[in-house]
């Protein structure tokens, strides 16, 4: 089960005006991989994450390169399936776990009933059977039978997001995209449902596409690292090499922000913000805030250039 | 933004042209309650261009000053209804707790309460002494309670935002805070009611006066229609004296009605995004 | 989007279907064996109360009075399927002693009520007897007022002795509209308080029992009695409708369709336009007149009415200058488009009224003079009939008749000049000033009139208001019309009005006696003001000759005809004080749709009946009608 | 259930004031009329026959203990309250002996069926039309069904009723145009007394429903627009949940209960709207009933029937609201 991205483009287009949320990113997501996402907020990662799920609805159009999952026994290409394909492998193959996990629940029906809707089509068999093996995969992550029969509004915030992740999780799917599932969380609760994610990972062995802004969650649960910048992918490797020897200077910004126990200085800040996806500026979009920017910064795009196993930025003075 | 929304646009249109019919009664050769001035029965032609009635008046002349006399009727209802509405939704939404809950429990019973037999009482108790602002009056009194509602609710989330904080704490009454902070947040929705407030009232005009409850001197649309079921005009063919001046207060409503609902898209901003989406 | 679509399929087939279905007006019933009459009571709220002596509790005219009821005489409003007078349950006319304190009845025999029990005397006693002893009931109060005692000296005679003399007893028990009717003995003395008794289903004298009716009060259907011989109309044969439904047909544009669509046999009143348009477009549908005006004309006087008591009214010159005001050609185009018998004297130009009345009064019109305070005006101008006539020529050809007797009898005689120098110097006689255009009464506020209207209660009579209004407010004077609606008798007998459109005057139609209407002219029941004015003399004039008059009638017997020219006396007298401004009759437009029934009464070929369908004599009008063949 | 409860009392509360203020205000109204009542009937009961004056007093003082006209209004209006608890408003004066709650009994069901199935017919098809209009936001037939519903929203109901009966009752007759089912049918439940009735309710429900739907359609096509952007509706098309599911169970589901608020709201004025089309199409319910009471002066009628249409009108209300929870499971908590 592989994910692979090629130099696609995502634009959002309304009356003229058109914004390059995502610009030429390419990654891939082996099988049993957690490939984390890291970026802070308009870097394009949630457009991303939305291109890849097939959620994109206008005024967000694919403008132009591949998303393709390669299922154990199918193939899809996001940006040309139709209707009735995704449908066909939405939840069976592909689940998602959504950012305001809050209220993705239908407010005014029992849980049971998200699972009927979402799940019985692909597990099927008589309801009371349905039933059991949901109730089985729930004991699996520690969460009480009583739950389906509750509202949604009747459980708590950490809660309902276990609930959600049982929900993404129960048809076994080769491949999960979470976006920033624990960010509406507390730490306690954060702690707990990081770790059952990672357990359901293991479990059922599929891919995991996971984005967040905070570090920390990327540093003990995935695999591998992608550090986006106004749109772009600007480097990408093991997030073991990645703490240990971040090469673009946004990567090295970011790891050095992490505050440290005992640590007395303040975390150095950066200069300027974000740019403005709408007019992005020439060449390498970081160049107006990257200390180390030369005079070829601002002209040219850097590409991703391979600098150890599995490493890449893109990146004119710190790339070799 | 207005300029685009075709909604306001075709309302405008549509109002600009009642609103030059009823200015155009000023020029009324004949006094409106007048009957036969002219021929009686006349079909549309060019010398009455929208025919004659069978007691004897010019259509379009008939059609001026009922017009006038229907708008400035709507007209009335709506402001005294609005300051009413105000006053209310403006104190409840504001003011809060025991106050709010006791106008707000008021303000349902007139929501629910059947207006009409009400109404009707009023004119069978006033009879001759019923004059048209007296009605006015009374309509207003009985519909401020539907948009004290919706105003209730704006002047809630405007309590929650800041300023009104800040100028509590820079020691404004309530009653400025109202008026200089509140007011001009409010306005666009007091526009939005005041339009389908003119249709509400003009709606029950027509109705009373159609069966007879009001003073069928006169000229109104309603009074109007009375007169023509009185000479059974539909069914003598006289199909004119009922067509135009049906049609011409349903441009009224529709156009009020787009007013009011191109308004309401206005102020709500979701409304407004959903409509870039498309 | 397949859902919308199946739902707009779904919609037209049912209405479609809807239409397929439209079932006919009257379920079950032959329609060809129906006669169907409007009854303009319009919806009846308590339906199944058929307790007629009970007040005002249920509908009177549902065919009740016309086809179940019966008593003594009937005077027919037109001429009379033999004659003017009938004996209905009377054999004979009443016998009165010397000194008229005295009346008896001589009763027909072999009459049966419909459950089969013979009626005689006693049924009459009761009747009485009850009246006198209930104050509830609708015909105690005369009763108690006239009647000592009564007694049967034997099955088939009633004698009557009245605490009063009175030469018009008889007139209680003698149907014009409706009368005194007689009860059954033998079911109201089962009943604990006759007031209390809805008498549902009735047992009934008339041909016809009540077959059905609506619970909601639409619609009442009478079935021809298999005994219909045993019953006072048998002798003049078989009534020929087996059913007769009398229905509640909705407003005047609804009667209209209806009897297009030939679901309403009989219209009982519509607009004079309805009348129009029936008359073009519906070959079947005929009224009184063959031609224009159409209208059967009531023996009632619609007219201003003003009240006397007023101050502004109290001068006769100030009535007069009102009544010269009034252009009558304009007040019967806007009120009838033409279609009006006008009438300038006090009695309605109807039935034999205007061979009586005005024929012989048309002379002394001529002459009659007036004093404007500066010069003698003849007020009288006797060509206004023809003129309207003439008016209406050009518009509606050949249906307008050329011959003056034709003319008079449609459209009346003369009427009182359209001439405001004359009003002026009435009004100015009458110390009445004009300033700028307005004028000013004596003491010096603003000249205002408010004339009372019914609404679409009646709906002619609120047109005529509306235009009287008009010509007085363009003369100068603050006129206006309110609509009183429900409250029309009530502000009427309560006096709460200026000037009002309604009628003081009615007469028997058929015969010349008017002591109906003029006997409540005596000052007597003249009330204060403030207080309810018993009926007919709404306007409150009290004057010593007309008690004169009245006085010599009373003494006088029915038919003598010193009563009639005690009448002329009374008309000449009113003619000179204008207490009412007389406008013309009141002209119903009773249509009738020949499709399923031939034999209505008509002005020209069958004058038998008036066919108002609401009138107690239209059963005669039954015993005349046969199916189409 | 303690919310529920709670819910319970409190809308209680509220239709109590409402009957309260609104019966009120109908006593103190008709009790100011002019209208002498038994004037009335007397001048009814002489106009026609020849009635000698002096008789005319006697009448007059029988009537006014008959009707009940004693005593001060402080009085009356105890005795009415007394009366009100029991439905019982005295005799009718202008159907005298028959009482008003008789009358009404007699007229009721025929209002409340007209107006149940117009109103109902009008909210189910205006939420639907109006959910779909909001979800699939680009079809044209959808689009002008909308142009045209909301066409026919602000027109009065006595235009459009009226303008029905020209259509089908003279152009087209091809539907009866008055009463409420075919002369000489015996009421009952049998299907040809149904079929009838269906038919003679054609028009005024027709008119009732053209005007209600518009203002349903608005109502959901907002409310719509407006949750297809909440979080459980783009995540249950994530899920890969057939659409016309997510329309009904996810979309339209959580707009029934701002609708049914809606629908308690707007009751007062379907009831004018229902008086108002029953007098144009002469349908025997309470509409006709007040409209006659009120031309013939008959106040004790007029009051039972304001008084009816209020306890009626605010029952219907309270008996929506308490829809309200079982729509809407957030309301049980705060």
């Amino acid at each position: 089960m592989t994910l692979t991205i090629d130099n696609l483009r995502a634009y959002y287009i309304s009356s003229g005006r058109e914004v390059r949320a995502v610009d030429d990113v390419s990654l891939t997501v082996q099988t049993n991989e957690i490939y984390g996402i890291a970026g802070e907020s308009s870097s394009g990662k949630t457009t991303l994450i939305k291109t890849i799920a097939g959620a994109a609805r206008p005024p967000l159009r694919i403008h132009s390169g591949s998303i393709r999952f390669d299922f154990p026994n199918r193939t899809v290409a996001m940006q040309t399936a139709t209707e009735t394909e995704l449908a066909e492998i939405r939840w069976k193959h592909l689940s998602y776990v959504m950012q305001g996990s809050m209220n993705v629940l239908n407010p005014v029906r029992r849980v049971r009933h998200s699972f009927i809707d979402f799940a019985y089509r692909h597990i099927g068999g008589a309801m009371p059977d349905f039933f059991t093996t949901i109730k089985d995969h729930l004991q699996r992550l520690q969460l009480q039978p009583e739950v389906l029969d509750a509202y949604p509004h009747e459980l708590s915030g950490g809660m309902r997001q276990r609930v959600a992740i049982a929900l993404a999780t129960v048809c076994r799917p080769d491949f999960i995209i979470a976006d920033e599932p624990t960010t509406a969380l507390d730490v306690v609760v954060q702690k707990s449902v990081l770790t059952l994610i990672r357990d359901v990972q293991r479990a059922l062995g599929s891919s995991m596409l996971f984005v967040t802004h905070d570090m920390a969650v990327h540093a003990n649960l995935c695999d591998r690292l992608g550090i986006m910048y106004a749109g772009r992918l600007v480097e990408e490797g093991r997030t073991a090499d990645l703490f240990r020897s971040p090469t673009h200077p946004y990567t090295r910004h970011l790891i050095a922000s992490l505050p440290r126990i005992g640590a007395m200085a303040t975390a150095p800040n950066l200069a300027g913000s974000p740019p403005n996806l709408a007019n992005p500026p020439p060449g390498c979009r970081f160049h107006p805030r990257c200390p180390l920017a030369i005079a070829r910064c601002r002209e040219d795009v850097p590409a991703m250039v391979q600098t150890g196993d599995g490493h890449r930025v893109a990146c004119f003075v710190t790339a070799p | 933004m207005l300029r685009r929304n075709r909604e306001f646009v075709i309302g405008v249109t549509l109002l600009t042209i009642v609103l030059a019919i009823a200015a155009s009664s000023i020029f009324a050769p004949y006094p409106s309650n007048d009957t036969f001035v002219v021929p009686p029965d006349v079909p549309p032609s060019w010398a009455y261009p929208l025919g004659t009635t069978s007691r004897g008046q010019d259509v379009y002349w008939q059609l001026s000053a009922a017009i006038r006399n229907t708008l400035l009727f709507g007209f009335t209802v709506a402001l005294i209804s609005r300051c009413l509405s105000l006053a209310i939704g403006l104190t409840a939404g504001y003011l809060g707790g025991f106050i709010d809950r006791v106008l707000m429990s008021i303000n349902d019973t007139f929501i629910v309460i059947p207006l009409f037999p009400i109404l009707v009482l009023f004119y069978f108790v006033m009879r001759d002494h019923m004059s048209w602002f007296l009605l006015a009056l009374v309509m207003a009194c009985l519909g401020w309670s539907y948009d004290a509602r919706l105003i209730r609710s704006v002047a809630l989330s405007l309590r929650a935002r800041e300023f009104t904080d800040t100028a509590r704490f820079s020691g404004m009454t309530t009653t400025q805070i109202l008026l200089r902070e509140h007011l001009p947040y409010v306005l666009p929705i007091v526009f939005s009611t005041t339009m389908n407030n003119i249709n509400w009232s003009i709606g029950l005009e027509v109705t009373l006066s159609v069966l007879g409850f009001t003073n069928i001197d006169t000229p109104t649309i309603g009074v109007m229609i009375y007169w023509a079921n009185q000479h059974t005009a539909m069914v003598a063919g006289i199909w004119w004296w009922i067509a135009f001046p049906v049609g011409l207060v349903a441009i009224t409503f529709i156009g009020l009605f787009l007013l009011a609902v191109s308004m309401n898209e206005y102020i709500d901003p979701r409304s407004r995004l959903s409509r870039l989406r498309t | 989007m397949r859902v919308l679509r199946r739902l707009v399929l779904v919609w037209l087939a049912a209405l479609w279907a809807g239409g397929a279905m439209a079932q006919g007006t009257i379920s079950d019933l032959p329609r060809k064996e129906t006669l169907i009459a409007e009854n303009p009571e319009g919806t009846i709220k308590n339906p199944g109360w058929f307790n007629i002596w009970a007040i005002n509790a249920g509908g009177q005219s549902t065919g009740l009075q016309q086809l179940a009821m019966d008593t003594f005489w009937y005077i027919d409003p037109e001429h009379g399927v033999d004659g003017v007078w009938d004996n209905s349950l009377a054999a004979e006319k009443p016998i009165y002693n010397a000194d008229f304190t005295e009346m008896t009845v001589k009763l027909r025999q072999g009459i049966y009520w419909s459950d089969g029990v013979p009626f005689s005397a006693d049924d009459v006693v009761y009747t009485v007897q009850t009246h006198l002893k209930n104050n509830g009931l609708r015909w105690s109060a005369p009763i108690q007022v006239n009647v000592a005692a009564i007694d049967s000296p034997n099955p088939y005679t009633v004698v009557f002795k009245l605490k009063k003399p009175n030469s018009r007893f008889h007139a209680l028990f003698t149907v014009r509209w409706n009368a005194m009717w007689i009860m059954p003995k033998h079911v109201f003395e089962k009943a604990a308080d006759p007031g209390k008794f809805d008498f549902n289903p009735p047992v009934v004298l008339g041909a016809y029992t009540l077959h059905s009716f609506d619970p909601n009060g639409k619609w009442f259907i009478w079935h021809r009695r298999a005994d219909w011989q045993r019953t006072t109309i048998g002798r003049f044969g078989q009534p020929g409708p087996t059913y007769v439904a009398y229905i509640d047909p909705g407003p005047p544009d609804k009667r209209v369709i209806a009897q297009m669509n030939h679901d309403l046999d009989i219209i009982h009143d519509t607009s004079p336009e309805g009348m129009f348009t029936l008359a073009k477009q519906s070959k079947t549908s005929h009224g009184w007149f063959s031609g224009f005006p159409y209208a059967h004309p009531d023996p009632t006087l619609p007219a201003v009415i003003f009240n006397d008591q007023l101050e502004v009214f109290k001068n006769r010159d100030v009535r007069w200058a009102l009544a010269l005001l009034i252009d009558i050609k304009a007040v019967s185009m806007a009120s009838y488009r033409g279609a009006a018998t006008i009438s300038a004297i006090g009695v309605p130009p109807t039935g034999t009224t205007p061979t009586y009345y005005h024929e012989p009064l048309e002379a002394w019109l001529r002459d009659f003079e007036i004093d404007t305070g500066t010069r003698k005006f003849k007020p009288y101008d006797p060509g206004t009939g023809a003129a309207i006539a003439a008016m209406l020529r050009p518009s509606m050809g050949d249906q307008i008749p050329t011959d003056p007797a034709k003319i008079a009898a449609a459209f009346g005689r003369g009427w009182w000049k359209h001439d405001t120098q004359a009003a002026t110097e009435l009004l100015q006689k009458a110390g009445f000033s004009k300033r700028g255009d307005a004028w000013y009464t004596p003491d010096g506020k603003p000249f205002v009139i408010h004339v009372t209207v019914e609404g679409d209660g009646r709906p002619v009579m609120t047109r005529a208001g509306s235009m009287i209004a008009q010509e007085w407010r363009q003369f100068g004077i603050d006129a206006s019309t309110t609509v009183a609606q429900g409250t029309m008798a009530d502000r009427r007998a309560a006096g709460d009005f200026e000037a009002m459109i309604a009628w003081s005057v009615e007469t028997w139609g058929g015969h010349p006696d008017l002591s109906y209407f003029l006997d409540s002219w005596h000052s007597q029941f003249v009330a204060a003001p403030g207080q309810p004015q018993p009926p007919r003399n709404w306007q409150r004039w009290s004057n010593p000759d007309l008690d004169k008059i009245i006085e010599e009638t009373r003494s006088v017997a029915f038919d003598d005809p010193k009563g009639i020219e005690l009448g002329r006396d009374y008309l000449k007298l009113v003619a000179r004080e204008m207490p009412t401004i007389p406008l013309m009759s009141y002209n119903v437009f009773t249509v009738m749709d020949e499709t399923y029934w031939t034999g209505y009464p008509n002005a020209e070929t069958a004058p038998y009946t008036d066919p108002v369908p609401n009138w107690g004599n239209t059963r005669y009008m039954m015993t005349k009608l046969k199916p189409q063949p | 259930m303690p919310g529920y409860l709670a819910y319970f009392v409190r809308r209680l509360g509220q239709f109590a004031l409402v009957v309260f203020i609104g019966v009120n205000i109908a006593f103190f109204v008709t009790h100011a009329t002019p209208i002498d009542p038994v004037e009335q009937t007397i001048s009814a009961a002489t106009s026609f026959g020849s009635t000698s004056p002096e008789a005319i007093a006697q009448m007059r003082q029988s009537l006014r203990e008959l009707y009940g006209l004693q005593g001060g209004l402080l009085e009356q209006y105890a005795v009415f309250w007394k009366r009100v608890a029991v439905f019982d408003f005295g005799p009718s004066l202008s159907a005298f002996p028959t009482p008003v709650s008789v009358l009404i009994g007699r007229a009721l069901p025929w209002t409340i069926g007209l107006l149940f199935v117009s109103t109902v017919l009008a909210w189910v098809l205006g939420n639907l039309l109006g959910g779909l209009a909001g979800y699939y936001r680009n079809s044209r037939l959808l689009r002008l069904a909308g142009v045209l519903v909301m066409g026919f929203h602000p027109i009065p109901y006595y235009i459009v009723a009226f303008v029905l009966l020209i259509l089908f009752g003279y152009v087209w007759p091809v539907l009866p145009i008055s009463g409420g089912s075919q002369m000489n049918l015996a009421q009952g439940f049998d299907f040809r007394f149904i079929v009838s009735v269906l038919q003679h309710a054609i028009l005024p429900a027709l008119s009732l429903v053209l005007v209600g739907i518009g203002g349903w359609f608005m109502g959901m096509r907002a409310l719509v627009s407006n949750i297809v952007t909440e979080d459980y509706v783009t995540y249950a098309e994530l899920g890969g949940v057939n659409r016309p599911r997510i329309l009904l169970s996810y979309v339209m589901r959580n707009a029934l209960a701002p609708q049914i608020t809606g629908l308690a709201m707007s009751l007062g004025g379907i009831f004018n709207g229902a008086i108002i089309t029953e007098q144009v199409f002469g349908y025997p319910g309470i509409g006709s009933l007040l409209v006659d009471a009120v031309h013939a002066g008959d106040y004790s009628l007029v009051l039972g029937v304001t008084s009816v249409s209020i306890v009626a009108v605010s029952a219907a209300v309270l008996l929506v609201d308490l829809l309200y929870p079982l729509l809407d499971p957030r309301v049980k908590v705060h």
